[in-house]
């Protein structure tokens, strides 16, 4: 409702545009790229206003309309000044800020908004748990109120950057005697608290991408919750709004990506095989048909148009993933049974998806991260079809009533 | 890269085609009248052929200097999924899109002064005759040979499924002269020519076999070799085809998820069973994807190289999307949609003859292998 | 439970082959094939009781074991006796002979059983309705009582025979408060008497192969009812065990069928591209492994090994046929847009399943009739891996209140 | 018809090998084992290779007079599909099957009177080393020569995917001899043969890149040109894969099942939900045709004309059941099925690789074409 007024006032103030390129060269000139480090930069870009410039003044914005903020990226980059930052503090720059935009206090905000965007404190983000997957708002991680602090028990799962994270965004059952999604509380955790204890998750790949985080009496000061006490599942659901635009939304160009390595794979076998060709040409066919229709998606909702376009990618991506990279190790025939880097189990290198072997492991998650490829299709068929939903036996039941195996 | 000048989003006079053409087919056509004619002798109505003829559909893409709208492929690919959404019968595709399509890629201006007036008007209906193995889809004339007479040229040959041969007034026909493949021009009532209706698979577009024996007085088209120019209007027609069948799939899925929300077994609407619901979702996926590759063919016909790569793309795309969506629909209906009162069989079989009528999607893979260096 | 007993005690004595020996051939020897008519042949094998080994004598059998039937029909077969009413009168002799064995009158059997074997009475089944596919037990044909008649309102579908039937297997709604299984009963009804309407059903390659059958006040005789008032449900499911069997269930010999036929538009096209070739040898494998799976378990079953072998015949013919025929109709290139022999609504002639254009529209209702693949997968997964049922909304309401839309 | 002799119910001697196998496998071996193996250095265990070899494993198939049990290929594939049921780590495939089945089929009466006794009893390890090119899977030696020098012969060539080449103390390389292909058993310290162990997918199934330069002492174990007998040996080699990838599939989609009754979502099992049900029955049904393919292959194998059927038969129906039920169970499990402590990957890896190791499906299918004749 608050960027709805805010873009209707950016529609009337021509000016903006002016405005905006106006605290940039400023920004420039008082601290030119080439010879201020980043992190200073940073700082400095985010006490103009240029961080998000749909925040209010003064927490990073110029209260204006979001598209601002991809000119000044524009404009940053093209002087030659960092992003990165969005990079290196994803889950807090791209989520954690629009978390604390929407549902924190001012003086939340001036806490955590700076330093977020600095990167001197990485973000990370603690919902899934074991128990809780797919049924996110089943999770049993408890929270109990003691004096002005929370005592946190449980375990979380599929924790990417916990283990250099300095803050958490974390949801705790405060209310298990509530139904299910009412009794929530959101909290930012100290990841460097006593009691957190975090531990890489291995995956098949022998890598680590992601973390185990322990929460064994883990006190989180009452000044940390994020809205109401039992309000969790709101601002959880904010979080993740925009977790799965950010997965599959993108559009990139033509044949590259897991199909360009296809390909090459094709051309560097010298494979001719007319029935290869034929399957090779099918997944091109289909990865091609899925760039356009995300560019496609693209228009229409920068146009205005709203439509289904956007709804499927994460799907067809994570499907198409998983047949091109096995397709992949086929090309290879009998070295398609090796794996030259081998199983230590270790944290990720990057660019490590170059290798078919690999990349085939890893694509096997594609259908389960950001939302199982059954909840997609549940979300498609019920958001964007409208059909109806099934019986649900768990929705009015209290969370402690709710059959759980 | 081609992406970045493409714009998808339809323009107002592309939504006005649209709304325009919705109405006409569901008012003037609609299945009911489908039905008649699809059972009919020679699956035509000449009174709707006039009726769209004074809309000027069959000279959308004519240029107006020759009787035409002067309009493009893309507004011809919003009339082409209409007409798709309710299976539309008659010569439309074979004489406003193939054949039209045909002379104005190959034939000299005098040729396209001559006969595109009377295309644009719809007083002639023509069809291109080009195919002559069952298999193979290949373009090259073998069995079909021409030879001049005169200022005119003597054709004998034999084509296969050409579309509404028996309502064309005009065949246009290419055979070899020697030095390459011509297109030459043929009165349906020519001497020699024998053109017999085939009962095909969907009776909603009809076919002919055509047997040509030492037809006089066959004007050519093309100067020269058109090999170049008849690969380029197959492109043209397999794109145009393509949004056809978007208009179709698009159909079918509406009809498989309205009919997931009104029927209930054991006392729930059966989209709500995810076998159900986690299907049409598929549907969605397909057709959308469909859509893209069909979209993009269309806005791209400038463009030769990315022609090659958009029209093949979604000729295999398309089809095999209108195809699945098209089966799947009539298992979202159960028994009610294998019966001869439901719709539902009317896709299956427009859907399935598209998918090899101008090449099946495993021809059109090959045709973008080619394109792409695979 | 009777059958068991029966078997248990044709172990016992061994005699039992020699007796079904003998009385074979005093029918050969009484009733010659060769110059007896067939109605008159298997009148005469029916009084032996031939003709169902394991009904109890005066019935059409002898109170064998059921294997004993497979012997005889050797023995006739071989002496050239015509098994054909096994087929022309199918439904009756498969399927309604078995219901009246487990549910019928002495007195209902002994009007019933020899005309259904002779053919002089055709049989037929009315359990679909155009509200009940899936759900069976959801149907609305209503019976109300009247003195010691029925009268019966509603409409069947899917009916085979229907327009050549003598008799009709009917389940109707007698009690429309009672939870949904609850309330049925089954009746046998005459197909002749008034207020019975039977339409052709034309299906998608216009042939009718099955027929509407309309009730419009059409009487029963209260001792046409099978089993007791309400007890419908139990002998509906009699029915439908031997119906699923039928389907799927029979093994055929390699390369037969549609994989047979799309085998030799492989050799008559002379097609000899690889692609395809990769294809058709694909299909051949699953059909080659569905045949083998269904040799394996019968033999399995038959040496008394239960497995899940010969629960997936059906799903996997239902598939294998569609994808088979329509793969037929590739092959053919531009001449699969072709349909020869045109499509006048008419009754089916026979073999027109050779016609890969047909086969391949005939095809389309595999994964329908007989239970839909959705629900094949439901009892598969249900009852053979023991996985749990959905929520149901429907079970303990009264009939007359489920949901129906 | 061959359908009518061919017996799929188990016996019961059949039958105490399973339970036999089953148990010793299960406490012996273990997926905790399987674990520390798959990262050891060689993937080996000595000690429970004796073990095995007391049990008479490696001479399953061995005639009694070669001091094996004297069983056929059935008996064996019983014990492969247990031993795929835990993903077996060490050499039994690559040395009792694969070389021991090389020899039976290559080797001339003396030398399989040589040779097989040690292999019986385990105290010889040996390995075919058959391919040369990454892809094809080709037969003929093209890289590989060998040439007689007095009564043995000099090898030179290169060879990959040896299975457990590193563990090998014998190696059965293919070279060809100029008139044909022969078949040669090199002791693993021969001077000029370096043998590199690879890293592999599937780490519980190792491999090794082989290299011969000018490696005297080879002994030739066919009486001239091998190419019919190794064709049949391939054959064996993946009709008794096909047994093991039976087994591990069976057991991906048991794991499946299980996690599908116990693993609650929104209240609910998961397996109640059709998206995971008629999953987990489709998986019922490929793994259903896997065995049939599998089992008929292991009773075939006297028949020559049936095997070159039933082995690529086999071959490709098991190998594309026991990827798509390894990479499913993976999704029926969700993001536990993604970690390296839960035991799915082990079966995907196995399942992946082993669908490549004797030719891929696509490979398998085209040996059966040539055999049906299409």
């Amino acid at each position: 409702p608050c960027d709805q007024s805010l873009s209707e006032r950016s529609i009337m103030s021509d000016g903006d545009e002016g405005r905006v390129e106006r605290l940039v060269d400023e920004l420039l000139t008082e601290h030119p790229p080439e010879t201020t480090p980043d992190v200073e930069f940073w700082g400095a870009q985010y006490d103009k206003g240029l961080a998000w410039a749909w925040h209010p003044e003064g927490f990073g914005g110029l209260g204006l309309a979001r598209k601002h903020q991809t000119r000044i990226d524009q404009l940053l980059e093209a002087a030659g000044a960092s992003t990165e930052n969005r990079y290196l503090n994803l889950l807090g720059i791209a989520m954690g800020a629009g978390v604390l935009d929407a549902h924190a206090t001012d003086e939340q905000k001036r806490r955590w908004l700076r330093p977020m965007f600095t990167t001197e404190e990485i973000w990370c983000q603690l919902f899934s748990e074991p128990g809780a997957g797919s049924d996110v708002a089943g999770l049993a991680t408890r929270a109990v109120k003691d004096g002005d602090e929370w005592v946190v028990n449980g375990q979380k799962v599929w924790t990417t950057l916990a283990h250099i994270a300095k803050w958490g965004m974390i949801v705790t059952r405060t209310d298990p005697n509530a139904p299910k999604h009412q009794g929530m509380t959101y909290f930012i955790v100290d990841m460097e608290a006593p009691g957190v204890d975090v531990r890489p998750l291995y995956q098949i790949t022998g890598e680590a991408e992601f973390n185990e985080v322990f929460f064994n009496d883990v006190r989180i000061p009452d000044e940390h919750r994020i809205d109401a006490v039992g309000a969790g599942w709101r601002v959880a659901v904010t979080t993740l709004m925009n977790e799965r635009v950010a997965i599959g939304g993108a559009s990139v160009p033509r044949g590259s990506g897991y199909i360009g390595r296809a390909v090459e794979v094709w051309e560097e076998t010298g494979e001719d095989d007319a029935v290869l060709r034929d399957e090779l040409l099918h997944l091109w066919s289909e990865a091609e048909a899925a760039r356009l229709t995300s560019i496609r998606a693209n228009q229409l909702a920068s146009a205005g148009i709203p439509g289904p376009e956007g709804s499927t990618g994460k799907l067809v991506w994570a499907n198409l993933n998983k047949e091109i990279t096995s397709f992949t190790v086929d090309l290879l025939g009998l070295d398609g049974t090796l794996y030259p880097e081998g199983y230590e189990l270790s944290r990720p290198q990057r660019g490590g998806l170059h290798e078919p072997g690999k990349a085939f492991l890893r694509t096997r998650a594609n259908s389960i991260e950001g939302g199982t490829s059954e909840i997609m299709l549940n979300i498609l068929g019920e958001r964007v079809l409208g059909l109806p939903g099934e019986p649900r036996v768990d929705k009015d039941l209290p969370w402690a009533e709710v059959p759980r195996g | 890269m081609v992406d970045a000048n493409v714009s998808y989003a339809p323009t107002e006079d592309q939504e006005l085609i649209r709304t325009t053409a919705r109405q006409f087919i569901e008012e003037r056509v609609g299945l009911e009248r489908v039905r008649e004619l699809m059972m009919s002798e020679d699956g035509f109505d000449r009174g709707l052929w006039k009726e769209m003829a004074d809309l000027g559909w069959p000279g959308l893409a004519i240029s107006e200097e020759h009787g035409g709208a002067g309009l493009g492929p893309v507004e011809m690919s919003v009339l082409l999924e209409e007409m798709g959404r309710l299976v539309t019968p008659g010569p439309f595709f074979a004489s406003a899109v193939v054949a039209t399509i045909a002379i104005q890629q190959a034939a000299i201006p005098e040729k396209q002064d001559r006969l595109l007036p009377t295309l644009a008007s719809g007083e002639t209906i023509a069809t291109l005759a080009v195919f002559e193995e069952p298999r193979g889809w290949g373009l090259a004339p073998s069995l079909t040979k021409a030879q001049p007479s005169g200022d005119s040229w003597t054709v004998t040959g034999a084509k296969r499924a050409v579309l509404d041969g028996h309502l064309a007034d005009l065949l246009l026909v290419t055979a070899s002269t020697g030095d390459g493949v011509g297109l030459f021009a043929i009165d349906s009532d020519a001497n020699g020519l024998t053109i017999s209706q085939e009962s095909t698979l969907d009776p909603t577009r009809r076919q002919a076999t055509v047997t040509l024996e030492g037809v006089d007085g066959a004007s050519r088209l093309d100067d020269g070799d058109m090999t170049e120019s008849l690969r380029r209007t197959m492109s043209l027609a397999t794109a145009a085809l393509a949004a056809e069948q978007v208009g179709g799939a698009q159909r079918c899925m509406e009809m498989a998820v309205d009919y997931a929300k009104s029927r209930y077994q054991f006392g729930r609407p059966i989209g709500s069973y995810q076998a159900i619901k986690h299907r049409c979702a598929n549907m969605l996926m397909k057709v959308e994807h469909a859509k893209s590759t069909a979209y993009h063919a269309a806005r791209v016909t400038q463009d030769d190289a990315e022609l090659a790569v958009a029209a093949p793309l979604a000729g295999s795309v398309c089809s095999e999307a209108y195809v699945w969506v098209a089966g799947e629909n009539i298992q979202v209906h159960g028994g009610i949609g294998f019966t001869w009162e439901h719709d539902a069989h009317l896709y299956l079989k427009r859907a399935k003859a598209s998918s090899l009528l101008l090449g099946s999607p495993r021809h059109q893979r090959d045709l973008l292998g080619r394109a792409i260096g695979i």
